[in-house]
């Protein structure tokens, strides 16, 4: 993991592009995920890290670090993100780090 | 020719204005203190327009096609973009842009041997949402934004952003016009977003840096400073940086002044901000 | 671990299909049996896939976000783009893509160093039609293009160039395949579509490029190609022998064999291409 | 003039870059050149200039040397443009050099 471990053509990373920027897509991340994972072309793999919302296994794919938190807020909101917020406290667990 | 009037840098976390309630009373009096102080240096200086250089954070950029640099050369900007709006806690505002500046340093940079991208649309987030907040609360003096890709490797080095710097200013300069132009490089301190440090900072670096930077020798800011070492400090932020140097290189070598830090953890930044004192 | 079976660099002026028969009947003759030779080269080394590198010729890249160099990922591809039919007199066609390899040279040079766009569609002109109506009129060798920036200063200098090259090659060879892989610049010689030598073409430079690469010293060539040097022989065209130079880097210091040259005013380009001896 | 004057912020550059692409914005450059014009923001000097196909004043204001002769194509067709042609020999003309 970390920055240099990016795959740049790695599916994942244009789908979470694309969310923060398209409320609609946004919108599609609760309801019809699976949908969406298979339109924007990830791999099984892919799929099920998302699913799951498994961000170390993601990372390990290439996801670039940065996107990493902003999946958690994408799931779990974005606003008041302090160290015990849902967000950031799903993002310290799933990494196993403590705040 | 129009004039550099002001240079400065700052921390652009989100954390200022998204959730400050929750650091200590003590390191929220040091970051609204510090802000001022900054807003101070800047308003002395009697912009007309601000050039800014920030991380693009791989918002408007995507990974099939990254600039090390994009300028924004719009007549008119607008933020928070919509989802960052609850993050950053920062009421939708406008902020006039300057096309005409915008155009010759695409232009001037370009006959200077940097290919610059240029954009009519880019979404704002923390980038220019916070430090504009702080800064010009009113919104009131015209924005030149230039992203930048900090955190997508490769990055451009120490080196290349403090020649960027040096051709960013002597466009500016000899733009035709007697504008007073202010420069805001934003972004760090030390962070991690998204790293195995998301909930440290690196006071030490960041004081470091900080003090390496006032000594305004670039030489030596090139020496020391590498991609490397602000990536152990935090790879996914502590690399925006680089804006920093884009701003010393501008500058030149001159002195400047750390006017604040406040290392917060509960803000997840190393934060705070320099001006530089320019030759009048 | 894949193998780079052969490196070629041609000519794609979009005359030798479009109107080959203003030339004088000598010229048509000695094209049509260069590209005869160039594509017995390129089907003796039996590849499974073709890396092309090619100007863009600001078709795909719009001046607002141009990046040096981008490959194609998408697994088929189809060619001449709707306006350039009737220019290159060439019919429809299809090619499949090689999405595996595209997106491992897009990893691979990212982590050592160079940044490259990468998309899943691309607009093809004479870049890919023209050669690949002469080497493979059956468009049956899957091709991975990467389209670089020639024109649009500032370009990547030859030693960049060269060090790109340099860079693809080790990437292809480390790449977890059994895969045969032919790599084919396109693009030059001396020309100067839209500048004032439109209608010349500059033999002595050419020889003269030809023979210094085929010496396969890039050392040497680093010494001696300029930008400068190329954009005094056509400022709008001849820079598209950079694409060569990436050719070079990718073979590595082995000689090369010039295979052709015709220096075709009725074409408007300095005809010919060349082919590296690899070592074994 | 030539590649090192280019100036890439140009509208004009925009509109050929553009028109190259696109079949149905190509038929406007017949059809409704002065609408499409305004559209892309040129300026008063750039308008005129394409108006009258004046490609040494679109090249001395920073249009891209490689787009000048398209833009005799645009206007005179892209085939069979040997030098004798008309795109070839407007450009010819309009730029004072010789075949
Ligand atoms: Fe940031
Ligand atoms: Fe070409």
């Amino acid at each position: 993991m970390g920055i240099m471990q990016t795959d740049r053509t790695l599916p994942t990373n244009r789908l979470i592009f694309e969310g923060r920027r398209d409320a609609a897509l946004r919108a599609r991340f609760g309801s019809e995920l699976e949908a969406l994972m298979s339109e924007y072309g990830l791999s099984e793999p892919e799929k099920r890290a998302l699913r799951e919302i498994d961000i170390r296994a993601l990372g390990d794919m290439g996801v670039h670090p940065y996107f990493l938190p902003q999946i958690t807020r994408l799931f779990k909101g974005a606003g008041y993100n302090h160290n015990q917020s849902d967000a950031a406290q799903l993002y310290a667990r799933k990494m196993n780090i403590q705040e | 020719m129009a004039t550099i009037v002001s240079v400065l840098a700052l921390a652009h976390a989100p954390g200022a204005t998204g959730w400050l309630d929750r650091a200590p009373v003590h390191e929220q009096e040091a970051l609204i203190a510090g802000y001022a102080a900054m807003a101070k240096r800047l308003h002395e200086s009697r912009p007309d327009v601000i050039v800014g250089v920030a991380n693009d954070h791989m918002l408007n950029f995507s990974m099939n096609n990254v600039p090390d640099w994009c300028v924004g050369i719009a007549d008119q900007w607008q933020g928070p973009a919509e989802w960052f709006r609850d993050w950053v806690n920062i009421a939708p505002y406008r902020v006039a842009g300057h096309r005409a500046l915008g155009r010759a340093i695409v232009q001037g940079c370009a006959q200077r041997g940097f290919g610059l991208a240029f954009a009519e649309q880019l979404e704002f987030d923390d980038n220019w949402s916070v430090p504009l907040h702080f800064l010009t609360p009113a919104h009131d003096i015209p924005l030149v934004p230039i992203h930048m890709n900090c955190v997508l490797p490769p990055m451009p080095a120490p080196a290349r952003c403090l020649a960027f710097g040096r051709v960013l200013g002597e466009v500016i300069r000899a733009w035709p016009s007697d504008a007073r132009v202010a420069i805001m490089a934003t972004g760090g301190l030390s962070h991690d977003p998204g790293g195995p440090k998301y909930f440290e900072v690196d006071e030490a670096f960041d004081r470091g840096f900080m003090d390496l930077l006032a000594a305004g020798d670039s030489a030596r800011v090139e020496r020391e400073v590498s991609l490397e070492r602000m990536m152990a400090a935090g790879d996914g932020g502590t690399v925006e940086l680089l804006a920093w140097l884009v701003a010393m290189g501008a500058a030149g070598d001159c002195p400047a002044d750390n006017i604040f830090y406040v290392p917060s953890v509960p803000l997840r930044c190393g934060m705070g901000g320099m001006a530089w004192n320019l030759p009048l």
